[in-house]
């Protein structure tokens, strides 16, 4: 960790957006619990660094795909959470007018591609995008977010095997949470590390603990750059864990709770606001960024629930440009 | 006799053909973890416990897995497959549309392929890549039989009619019937339970259930469309309106016979579907109608069905896009009204 | 002018688009082979030699591929997507049904999918998995334009609106009808080439060509199917009987006037399809003619189709499973028949 | 090679299959271009010691899965060629009764499944049969034979994977004859060896030379007895080269003259013939082999030519059971 080249306003960036995150999810599983807000969820509480880490390494024009769980990203990638928190509702100024709702959540503007729910769906997608910035000519770069379980689908490994051949701008990010759904990832594959599989595409494959934000920051930060300037592909492992269930009500009991236990110790916002305090920063200053996050998301949930409906006649629109 | 939801009703044919014969067996993501669901839908809960070795939990690798069952069977294993959505049948349609489907065509007659797959449908809140109906994609692909239970009854015979068929079966499950329990029921589920038999029944293929006899209009409708259409039929009864609702059961075979009576003596006929219009399971079922009983009709026959848009999420839209109540009431009454 | 087949007039469009709009490229297995075929038909040949960058060979990994489209299609580019045959979209059904075609939908219109796909479809003497038709499956799918040209002229201007659609579009293209030569020339070929105006044109779609006026009956058909149809519709000439014959050159959207302005002419229609009958484009065309026009029908609706199995290699076989043109003499005659 | 262990009598078996492949297909490419024979045909010339080293370990029982270009497969498992040239006529002697025709052909009471043309369908069914051998407690194994473009699929990941998980008696059987259709397999991936895909599952990957059916039969034999004793999936990929068209009247223009020229000398009939003679077997009796083979196929042509066609309305059976 090169930490101390960071600015106390940097680290504390890491910090706000991680926490949004969290407060978000946690905001948003109440109000699903409480049944105010329709659908079904898969949240990101646990996973925050990863998609802080790896956001804060792209730059405006790079683009990503998300997933089924596309909470955490969506955030990092800086969008705006009153029209994510809108979607959620089903309004019609949610990000996509209340046609995606939580698994389709995305904003192209912001560099993030509808949510793609199809396990390992993205996969090709965000090849393709960043297949599109080297026909270009572009300097930018797609990122491709997935699970451990979307390594086992079939377009992960035709996806791999096009952005190696065409050397393509294109970090694959595999989050690590141990589980697909409700499967242990030991009894789908038998790699110790996912990222083993990128030699079979002859690209570059590194597992790193995926709940420091600044080990994932730098990681992304050196695939980008490496991307970016020509140098194809990478597969960054991101080693976290999903502390909240699945989706829905999930209780995730098969969880084991000695495993569930050690990850609550882990998790990226307890253990980064542990490094911020050794580094000096104030309680207070921790504490105030928490309660500024959960103003704003109050907001987010006054201007969702103010916020009109659709027509249901906007059924028929937003099919053909 | 006990009451059984759908979900506990397949649960329970699953356990008796397995228990029966054992070539039966399970195959899909998250179907048998201990602590875990028992599949999406809670159908298979528990089953791992009295089969650890046949309640196999797969990768997510759909196409995988569904060549996997293929393989099996043609070495006499009888698999049951299950896939959390039915919209994740797209990414296994090349081993379901050329593989399972046609092997045995191929073969001139010398492979069979004993395959069940179940698969949930649905417009449930889930947004566009949750909530297909995927019957019209496996309608006109031959090779493979189609089965769409609304009741817990028929939902057990037909899965124990399915696990004995001796070719592709795809089992079409609603998510609003279920009736699953728990962490995993689901908002707006209507109660599609029944007395389930002591004794053991199955359910023959092409054998529709005429729901409510009438004799002014016949309206066809399967799955969460069938309840509808009995809601709109009783309301429509009281307003004078006599509405005979049939439910096919199976697509494929289909049960013409039951049909052609109905329109026979009604003259007027309405299909109800939850899938978008254009190219419904709707359109084969009038466009038959219209090619074999056009004396029959005194009214042009109508389809109400979803509109050529995938699902919406915001409920209010969502609303919109499935037939309603209402809608079938109100079609009725105009097809009664220009007719009469 | 100057007279192309299928093939060629393609491979001009195609050309001619990549020279008006540098986002323009093609993607797809052996498309662009130095001393190969140009794809399976011959349509992209030597255009690599032009396009060096933008005629993309992939490997044999169609869901990757079509993926990969969608994803460049999403950054301004225009992909022209190459399948070898029908049949592999299966590969592929994810990308195209979960993602192509809902794309847009799901993002609230933010963002624009044009891509055009490429597929060949016709029976012809190579068994169940490179023989389908493939309409049925994609015309039940919402969010997909389907155009299906059966000559040369309609193939140039309707792939060249195609490219400049800003939606996904599905174009069918018929193996028995391309005209590919050389080595690639395929036994059973119809000629369907064109006089092709040296003047740019484009050809919009919904609008269905009557290629043949009649007064007596209409028939609807589109590909190999059409000319057959016309085949069928000069023999019945000769035999008194007027035939109006109706190719609809896209099937979404679908050009109901023409059809509509036939039928209350004729009252009698016959749809002709080389899909199995069950859920084809002719249930659909079949179904809003009895619900739309009833009362100008003078006799049943009749659609003629392949039987409801996969297609068979012999060519005995093929020849019975394929609707010939004395299949549409008889039917027509049939229906005349019991209608006068 | 261990070619001092083999009898003349088992050498001469492998001799004798792999020329009636080489001659089947010779008297159905010259049928095919003279118009005699319907449909369109992928050949296996030059391949033929994968298919016979291969089919040789195999006992009663097991099943193969093959493709598009399924003559060779069939033969060497022992298939009547009458009733494949009567399936390539289309009659109803045919091993398909004329449903299949060249791209399905397959027998199961010879272990062969019907040819499954679609590239990389195959590879998860045969996964399938290996799993429900386990499943059955049956002491077999399926092979899976497959094309290096084949690997390219998603089905190969996927498949690969499961076997691995599984840990299922099937042999994947890539034969890298350097072209899919017209593209070379350079163009196509990255890594030198396919068979180093094998370790994303942590399972044996071997490369070697195809056109060494001794060196094939004995690498397949460890294969098979390691999947038959429970020891696991294994992917052997085998160096050959394709001397005809990829299909029909392909004149295979992207084969560069010299690459096609070394082919040809290296390739599996003509090198074994050599090996044949150097261990004293006499130019006599390969001759009279390859002359008795000729007089079979000219048997099974004259079979399949006089045999019925299917009537046109058997195009309705055969679909469900
Ligand atoms: C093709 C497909 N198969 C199955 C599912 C159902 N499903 C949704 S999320 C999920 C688990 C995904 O696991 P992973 O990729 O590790 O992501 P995570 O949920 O852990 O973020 C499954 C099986 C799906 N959405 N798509
Ligand atoms: C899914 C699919 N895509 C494309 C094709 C067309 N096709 C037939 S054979 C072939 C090349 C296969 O290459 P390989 O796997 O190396 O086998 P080989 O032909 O060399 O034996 C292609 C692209 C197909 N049959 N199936
Ligand atoms: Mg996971
Ligand atoms: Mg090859």
């Amino acid at each position: 960790m090169k930490e101390n080249y960071y600015s106390t306003e940097q680290l504390l960036m890491f910090y706000r957006k991680m926490v949004l995150i969290r407060e978000f999810e946690e905001r948003v599983k109440f109000l699903f619990l409480e049944g105010t807000m329709p659908g079904t969820i898969h949240q990101y509480q646990g996973q925050e660094a990863c998609a802080v880490g790896v956001c804060s390494a792209l730059k405006k024009g790079d683009i990503i795909t998300t997933t089924h769980r596309p909470h955490g990203h969506c955030i990092a990638m800086g969008m705006d959470i009153k029209s994510m928190m809108a979607e959620l509702f089903g309004k019609v100024t949610g990000c996509c007018r209340g046609k995606g709702g939580s698994m389709h959540m995305g904003d192209i503007e912001k560099g993030v591609v509808p949510g793609i729910a199809i396990v390992g769906g993205g996969i090709p997608i965000a090849t393709g995008i960043g297949f599109g910035f080297k026909m270009k000519n572009m300097p930018n770069v797609a990122v491709c977010f997935m699970g451990d379980g979307a390594t086992n689908e079939g377009t992960f490994h035709e996806s791999l095997n096009m952005a190696s051949v065409w050397n393509l701008p294109v970090i694959y990010v595999v989050e690590n949470n141990l589980y697909g759904a409700s499967t242990h990832v030991s009894l789908v594959m038998k790699v110790e590390k996912i990222s083993e599989r990128a030699s079979a595409y002859r690209i570059p494959g590194i597992t790193i603990d995926g709940n420091d934000v600044i080990k994932v920051y730098e990681t992304a930060m050196e695939a980008v750059e490496k991307a970016r300037s020509g140098g194809g592909p990478t597969l960054i492992e991101l080693l976290t864990y999903r502390i909240t269930g699945h989706s829905r009500r999930d209780p995730a009991a098969y969880q084991p709770p000695e495993e569930k236990k050690k990850a609550l110790e882990n998790e990226p916002i307890k253990k980064f606001t542990s490094f911020l305090l050794s580094r000096g920063v104030s309680k207070e200053i921790i504490e105030s960024i928490r309660e500024e996050v959960k103003i704003e998301i109050e907001e987010a949930v006054k201007y969702a629930m103010e916020s009109e409906y659709p027509l249901p006649e906007d059924t028929l629109n937003d099919l053909f440009a | 006799m006990a009451r059984l939801t759908i979900a506990e009703a397949l649960r329970e044919a699953i356990r008796e053909e397995m228990r029966r014969d054992e070539n039966v067996y399970c195959i899909g993501e998250d179907i048998g973890i201990p602590g875990g669901w028992g599949g999406a839908f809670t159908v298979t809960l528990g089953l791992e416990k009295e089969f650890p070795d046949r309640i196999i939990n797969t990768p997510i690798s759909e196409a995988g897995f569904f060549g996997v069952a293929l393989g099996s069977s043609l070495i006499g294993l009888r698999p049951i497959i299950d896939v959390q959505y039915g919209d994740f049948l797209f990414c296994a349609m090349d081993q379901i549309a050329n593989q399972i489907a046609k092997l045995r065509y191929m073969s001139g007659g010398k492979v069979k392929i004993p395959i069940v797959i179940r698969a949930p449908v649905g417009v449930t809140g889930r947004g566009a890549q949750h909530s297909q109906m995927m019957e019209p994609f496996f309608h006109c692909l031959p090779g493979i039989k189609i089965v769409v239970p609304a009741t817990a009854y028929d939902a057990k015979g037909l899965l124990k009619t399915a696990v004995r068929d001796d070719n592709p079966v795809l089992i079409f499950e609603h998510k609003l019937l279920y009736g699953a329990k728990g962490v995993r029921s689901e908002s707006g589920s209507i109660d599609a339970s029944s007395e389930i038999p002591e004794e053991e029944y199955t359910i023959p293929f092409g054998k529709a259930v005429v729901r409510k006899q009438g004799k002014d209009i016949t309206i066809i409708a399967t799955l969460l469309m069938m309840y509808r259409a009995y809601e709109a039929a009783q309301i429509l009864e009281e307003q004078g309106i006599s509405v005979e609702v049939i439910d096919p059961r199976s697509l494929v075979p289909f049960d013409w016979e039951t049909v052609k009576k109905s329109i026979a003596k009604t003259g007027r006929v309405v299909i109800v579907e939850e899938s978008p219009r254009r190219g419904g399971i709707g359109a084969e079922i009038a466009a038959t109608i219209a090619e074999e009983m056009l004396d029959f009709l005194i009214a042009p026959v109508r389809r109400i069905a979803a509109p050529d848009t995938p699902a919406p999420f915001s409920p209010v839209m969502e609303k919109f896009y499935v037939p309603s109540t209402e809608r079938i009431v109100q079609t009725v009454k105009e097809i009664i009204n220009i007719s009469s």
